[in-house]
């Protein structure tokens, strides 16, 4: 990582920024801003892609390239562009309507491939931009203006899809918790390969205060989980709460473990088989209460970037595809001449 | 035995089995020989969209057309002189596109009551009269097979399966064909499985023998290389293949790599398998999960500075419309190549249809032009795809390229070009900022082409945002101005209706130059139609013959072309979309002659329809 | 102090300020008043795509027009008479729409150097002259409001936010308003917040004080009701409301349960809001994960007997292609309701449009015709809604019906049909073999009609398969024939053809009888086009006018009323795509006049392109 | 379950089977043909719905209703008919490609949704109908006509996706092995909710032999792992093998174990928590090397169907929505009479 003399402002753009006021938003398009000088690259060689949402404007205040693209299909575009140009970085944000709603297939099928994208998913657990539906990540029974008895959809755990779907990295981090967010960038910049992040995000005009439980101060210790590597994970207030083996071979929560207590567990997100974080993901209820809060996942995979890349050069290297080679291609080995 | 050979001037020969017997293999390899024999030919592959269809079941029979010449000819023709039935099915399947007097050959080992009863035969069409009329040679095909193997190590079963090999044998004998190329073939294909490929050329050899000594067939027949056509170098080529070619050549001119973003479906996959195996001319192929992200896959490709293609079939393009709407405005270069199948829905997935015309104009919500290009011959797809290159890097724009099944199985010969005569299509990435107090303006535009700057990542200075919300003309940023999205629409169809400037003339064919019926068309019903109005004019009559390249726009003097003509015809394999398009343009009221059966047109049947129109007026 | 109460015959009101000064709530509140009141009206709101876009920003700017009479009336009004601007940024974005003479009502609280500064003023208009010529009230709106709510709890940000509610106050008492339904109304959507419903109360009706008080306002005004209406029982309505009682109404006398299956987007969301409200009428709405699954959800409904409907806008309509072309093949009822909005891509969500026409038609693979209708008017949504339904299930296809923006959030008095006189949908599930043997043929068509019998699973001894690939005849069973897929795709053809001898003849206005130019229109043109037409003949002019309910099939007569005029024009937001099927079908020589500005036309600049034209005659 | 007197011939309709011979579809026609009349659903009351593919032309040879859809979309389609009849018995058919490619967002929603559907996913790791190239499932590697050099994407292991997805019931078993084939469609249609049964078929065109290691017997014993449950995770020819709960807590193979080894896994699908399942589903490695047969998951969760129904009968009971409650519906709240 180079230092460029980059600073965080070099990242905004003369753009008014149209997100409602107090809008968790705000919180994450300045920590992304503040993280990109530490990410090392020129301004030139970085693209945020985004599909459609409140979140997917985004790349119009980022000072580097950007597209806003349609509905769902971000992953998608962002894959042609960092396979044909390994040499870029390119991120992605999406929201939990975007990403795992219309865009769910691509979303899985970029981690499984382990493009070599960063995928910020801003979960506000509704859509915003469409005024306050619920999403696929919105609790059972949520009533919203499509749902007035209450929605009947059992959410997902977008931490649990990423990892049924061979993902190579995956981590949660919050708006408002900006150092953690801006560690929680740091690891998935380092990852080669797909790195999705999961952010809650407060939408505070159609689904206020839904990361109240490990926002607010009361409660948040005795829910969140930080997760890190080779530390054990304990939490509460005086850390006497902590992910232990269970007897059955799950990971459970339990309160007041004594501090030799050999069940508990060591974060270790480098497990090359991800059932531990699957099982960390299980953790959480779906009002977050238990929230894994980290890396759940860092594993190393060739990226499909560098295979598709080598397999060209491979090619090329046996017999380089210039113009002679063009010609005789066209010719075949079959053909004849007319005089 | 010495015997006769018979000079002719062309043939059309079909071969007809079951899709698990290698009609299609032994078409193909017919096809080479008679290529490298230097004859004009086209051919008709038809065959159904199951894997292997049931055996011995009209579902299941896959046919091959070739027709041969010593001149120059269009289409595959019209119904076949010679009919190789393999089974009974094939012979009833087929049975009625023969004209009287055809020949005849027919392996008459599947010709049991069973498999007769199962195509609703009561009796032996073989000796109940049926084929009465026709110069019948009922054959043991599958015997004399099995007996020229009886040696090898093979099952029966596998020993049988070699009897395609054991016709293309005996019609290699009949038509004099070089067999050298076959051979060397077979050699290859089955390198790693000796025994195959020895009872392959074993029953190979045996059919060709059995030609040469068997009293059955008194005659051979020679068809004399075509000398008439343009003089250089020659291959035979498939559609598919031509068009992959011209996507490779044409990144090559243009100085980009290639970016095929592509879902596989029926019958595009071939272009994906294609250009898959070109890697080392810095070809990328992404198999993505659906067409949406295949298309989705090459556009963040085209950002990139990647010349970018999807390919797909009907249903295939359906799913695209959202992402060539962002396309359109992005204004971003990108090739959609549509091989159009028979509709609506799974339709017809194996067969020919021209049915994606107004798809291809309209499919898309809002105002969203896209040019559209269509290939009218299997070799012509090489030249289709390097205009649709053309236009998409000139204008920055998606390009539609229509081809379709008949084309895109279909071969002929084709006249290599060379690379270095064909045209220049470098581009010009964005630098530079081309806004005040350097600034960078990713939507002000050339003055001539109205083409936006493509400023690719990785140019400093040059960062941008681009988006599919209503952009404000020049500085690209989102705008809800009415005025500023009127102007952006109609600039957007300034852009596309301003490439009839680029477009050289209309050629019109109407040799004797009286003609007051213009027959227009676009795609693959070139041949057809160009067969037809041969055959109009050889009966005295005069036509016209017209054939779009470009159908969004029409070329700019297209209006006063049918102004000229008294009448104007439009034969299309749809109901009338390119009709619909020149009625509305140009109020004339053409009339529009349609088939919808999968099939190319027959050649006859369009000259008889032209003989009324011209009698008529 | 008693003031003088003027009779006026009409108004044009706009209220103006930011997304989140309530704008819309302001503006459907004052036209409840006013429907309630018994004028005629028509409503126009506008507002960007952002939920609560930058405070004091030209791109935040929300609006809300509202036109009423004491006589009927079709469109917003092409300019307002009234123009209330919250703040400086309102003011900007909406004075070029004000004529000379209007009152302007500004509060001036926002009216600093900064705020002035941010949307481009160096000074301030209330004070450099730029106002000379208006009627301008500079009020502290705010202050105002503050000082009413003095005695609040609430924070000074939060009292603020009521200054709506003040400016609603004022314009009722301005206009003679009831205000009663206004204070229930607060009371009832505030019910869990006390505070903010005394302090929305207190501000309204110290706006209302404040009118009856200040000297500022001489004169308020009176609009009668408008009697001349037709006579029943009214209530006002916006279009996407009226569209999902009229699928509702469908349902009922289609005797099916209704199903929704839609993804949320602008501007169609509201008609899933709407109908998940409805389960007690056994409504099922189903949010789904895309637009694909949700018109894929509504198939499977459709498949087992429900009346099924998909909604969405044009982005999402590009999505549904594949599976229409598929609810085509297989034959299905299916209401595919597009909500226009601007395009290409996601282009202007929050503006109107009428460019998916085209998209309807051709929008998916193969000839695969869908008949398409089109609403006219906010409460012509439910009639139109209805008539989908007929056709969706009299001859068992997908059907289009068209809204837009304007139609869906614009609002007018509609006289409520009486439940009873609706028509008759009632269908006939097949319940009996209709083949030879006890066979059921699902493909065995009604002769007039061409519709197939609808098994539903369930239905014993009726058991059969359906599917996208190309269908025999009458048995439905997969065939890959040439005839039989000719003969699918005509007869496809010709049930959707058919469909035009169930239709009524046209209705062309035509009150002189002796005009030469007719305006044909299509959707939500047709109240502009109506007035338009309206001031023509005031000025002595002669003009007729004909609006299409349906665009496919076109009424039988159609060609027929074209003939009768020297002279056609076709105004449409989009580029000319209903004019481009009317040349292409009936080779008239129409005038497509169009504008792209995401706003319904003017009638006044339609009405002077109309006396240009007849001029010319 | 009642007997209709129904024999599996009654299933057979007259169409012709068109797959090619030797194809393990045939093998699944003739189990699930076979198992129908033990379902006790009358033939009206059962709808097949199916995507595109080889497989997915399954519905042409059940003679129940069915519906031959379009690429990718059956469980869309057969969620909109479910949940509209919940009266009737909803199966689903498709291929790795169909269900997985193409159709991987509606398949992940269904299983979250607790749709009430049957779904048979014909895995043959290749896209047959389309002649070949390689699928979602194919090994990495995979020389096919789209990947003369091999293909690069990571494969997705199906009931890895399902369970990350929230599916309530997740098994897998064999095309050859009528039994166990049998015997799972039975636990399936036992289920309530989406049931997604994976079922490995043999492609012998294009993909021969993909499943040979457990379906040869000398190799068989050695890799297959038979689920049931209450019984330990023993197998190998002597069953000296066991899925033991390794040290760190993860689920793995070992050799050799003890009769009595109090590690060996007792195989429990019922368990809450998907954490187990997805262990078991992590054995796999991507060419059947362990390949854990039979039900990994089975729990109980509220139907969608069942929930929206009830939301229909609460809001009916309180207001039927007859033709008054439509007519004042229509006449609102506030209206007036003009004379
Ligand atoms: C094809 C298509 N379908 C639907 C929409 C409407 N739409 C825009 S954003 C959105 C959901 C936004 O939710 P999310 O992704 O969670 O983003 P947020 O606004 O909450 O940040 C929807 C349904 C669209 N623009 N395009
Ligand atoms: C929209 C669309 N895209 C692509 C296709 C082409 N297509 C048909 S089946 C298929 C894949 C089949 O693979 P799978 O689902 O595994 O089924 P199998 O044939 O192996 O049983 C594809 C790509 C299509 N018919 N429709
Ligand atoms: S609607 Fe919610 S998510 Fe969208 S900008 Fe406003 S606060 Fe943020
Ligand atoms: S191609 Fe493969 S999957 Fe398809 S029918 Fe043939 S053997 Fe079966
Ligand atoms: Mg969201
Ligand atoms: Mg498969």
């Amino acid at each position: 990582m180079s230092d460029l003399g980059l600073k965080p402002k070099d990242f905004k753009t003369d753009q008014e920024v149209r997100w409602c006021p107090g809008c968790g938003d705000y919180a994450i398009l300045a920590a992304v801003q503040g993280f990109m000088p530490e990410l090392g690259v020129a301004r030139e060689d970085i693209v945020f892609i985004s599909g459609i949402g409140c979140s997917s404007r985004f790349p119009y205040y980022m000072n580097t390239y950007g597209m806003h693209s349609i509905h769902g299909r971000a992953p998608a575009i962002a894959t042609g562009l960092s396979t044909s140009r390994p040499d870029l970085s390119v991120w992605v944000v999406t929201g939990d309507g975007d990403a795992l709603s219309i865009g769910g297939n691509h979303l899985i099928h970029a981690l499984r491939r382990n493009v070599n994208l960063k995928i910020l998913l801003f979960n506000n657990r509704i859509y915003g931009l469409t005024k306050g539906q619920y999403s696929p990540t919105s609790e059972l029974g949520k009533i919203t203006k499509s749902t007035p008895m209450g929605s009947l959809d059992h959410p997902f755990n977008p931490v649990s899809v990423a990892l049924g779907a061979e993902a190579t990295f995956v981590a949660r981090t919050l708006d408002s918790d900006r150092k953690h967010l801006t560690s929680v960038l740091h690891a998935a910049a380092d990852h080669e390969g797909t790195a999705l992040v999961e952010i809650y995000q407060n939408c505070n005009i159609f689904n206020d205060g839904a990361f109240d439980v490990i926002k607010d101060s009361d409660t948040r210790d005795d829910w969140m989980i930080r997760m890190e590597d080779g530390q054990p994970l304990r939490f509460g207030a005086n850390g006497q709460k902590a992910v232990v083996h269970g007897a059955d071979g799950t990971l459970v929560v339990e309160d007041d473990v004594a501090a030799d207590d050999p069940r508990v567990v060591v974060h270790n997100a480098h497990h090359d088989n991800p059932a531990y974080a699957f099982a960390l993901s299980r953790l959480q209820s779906l009002d977050s209460r238990y929230a894994p809060m980290g890396v759940f996942r860092s594993v190393q995979r060739a990226t499909y970037d560098s295979m598709m890349s080598g397999q060209l050069e491979t090619a090329a290297a046996k017999a380089p595809g210039d113009g002679a080679a063009l010609q005789s291609l066209l010719l075949g080995a079959d053909n004849w001449t007319i005089a | 035995m010495t015997k006769n050979v018979q000079q002719i001037d062309q043939v059309v020969i079909r071969i007809a089995g079951d899709s698990g017997d290698g009609m299609q293999l032994t078409g193909d390899r017919f096809t080479q020989e008679t290529a490298l024999f230097g004859n004009d030919l086209a051919t008709f592959p038809n065959f159904p969209a199951e894997i292997r269809a049931p055996q011995g079941t009209l579902a299941g029979v896959s046919s091959f057309q070739l027709h041969f010449a010593d001149h120059d000819i269009l289409t595959p023709g019209d119904r076949p002189d010679v009919l190789v039935a393999m089974n009974p099915a094939a012979l009833k399947a087929n049975l009625s596109d023969l004209p009287k007097g055809a020949t005849l050959i027919v392996d008459t080992h599947d010709f049991t009551t069973r498999a007769l009863a199962r195509v609703g035969w009561s009796s032996n069409p073989l000796e109940d009269g049926t084929l009465d009329g026709y110069q019948v040679h009922s054959l043991e095909l599958t015997k004399m097979t099995l007996d020229a193997l009886a040696g090898s190590e093979l099952s029966r079963k596998d020993a049988g399966r070699s009897k395609n090999m054991f016709a293309l044998g005996l019609l290699s004998w009949m038509y004099s064909r070089p067999t050298d190329g076959t051979v060397a073939f077979i050699e290859k294909k089955f390198a790693h499985k000796p025994d195959i490929a020895n009872a392959n050329l074993a029953a190979f050899k045996a059919g060709f023998h059995f030609g040469e000594t068997t009293e059955a067939f008194a005659v051979s027949y020679e068809v004399k290389p075509a000398t008439s056509m343009p003089a250089g170098r020659y291959r035979n080529i498939t559609g598919n293949l031509a068009l992959s070619y011209g996507l490779i050549a044409a990144a090559q001119l243009a100085g980009l790599p290639l970016y095929l973003g592509a879902y596989p479906i029926t019958p595009a996959s071939d272009i994906l398998h294609e250009l898959s195996r070109h890697k080392r001319f810095g070809v990328r192929t992404f198999q993505a999960e659906d067409e949406i992200a295949g298309i989705g896959a090459a556009l963040g490709a085209a950002f990139g500075g990647a010349l970018a293609v999807t390919t797909s079939s009907g249903p295939g393009i359906a799913l695209k419309g959202e992402t060539i709407g962002l396309a359109v405005s992005l204004e971003l270069p990108l090739i959609v190549c549509d091989i159009q199948r028979g509709g609506p829905s799974t339709g017809l997935p194996t067969k020919t249809e021209q049915s994606d015309l107004l798809q291809a104009m309209y499919g898309r919500n809002g105002e969203a032009p896209v040019p559209v290009v269509a290939a009218q011959s299997p070799g012509d797809c090489f030249a289709a795809a390097v205009e649709a290159a053309r236009i998409a890097l000139t204008y920055r724009t998606p390009v539609f390229l229509l081809s379709d099944g008949y084309l895109a199985n279909g071969s002929e010969p084709w006249l290599v070009p060379t690379v270095s005569e064909l045209p220049d299509l470098s581009v010009e990435f964005a630098t530079e900022p081309n806004g005040p107090d350097g600034t960078y303006l990713p939507y002000l535009r050339d003055p001539e082409t109205l083409a936006r700057p493509w400023a690719v990542p990785g140019t400093a200075g040059l960062e941008h945002r681009v988006g599919g919300i209503e952009k404000a003309d020049k500085t690209g940023n989102i705008s809800y101005d009415p005025d500023n999205h009127d102007f952006m629409v109609r600039t957007r169809q300034a852009k596309v209706d301003g490439i009839a400037r680029s477009l050289a003339p209309m050629e019109v064919e109407d040799p004797d130059g009286d003609a007051k019926v213009l027959v227009l068309g676009w795609g693959s019903t070139y041949g057809p139609i160009g067969a037809a109005c041969r055959q109009v004019r050889a009966a005295g009559g005069s036509v016209a013959q017209a054939h779009l390249r470009h159908l969004n726009p029409f070329p700019a003097d297209l209006g006063d072309v049918l102004a000229r003509y008294a009448r104007v015809v439009i034969p299309e394999m749809n109901l009338g979309q390119l009709a619909l398009l020149i009625r509305a343009r140009y109020l004339v009221d053409a009339i529009s002659v349609t088939q919808v059966r999968g099939m190319p047109f027959k050649a006859d049947e369009l000259a008889e329809m032209l003989q009324g129109v011209i009698t008529h007026e």
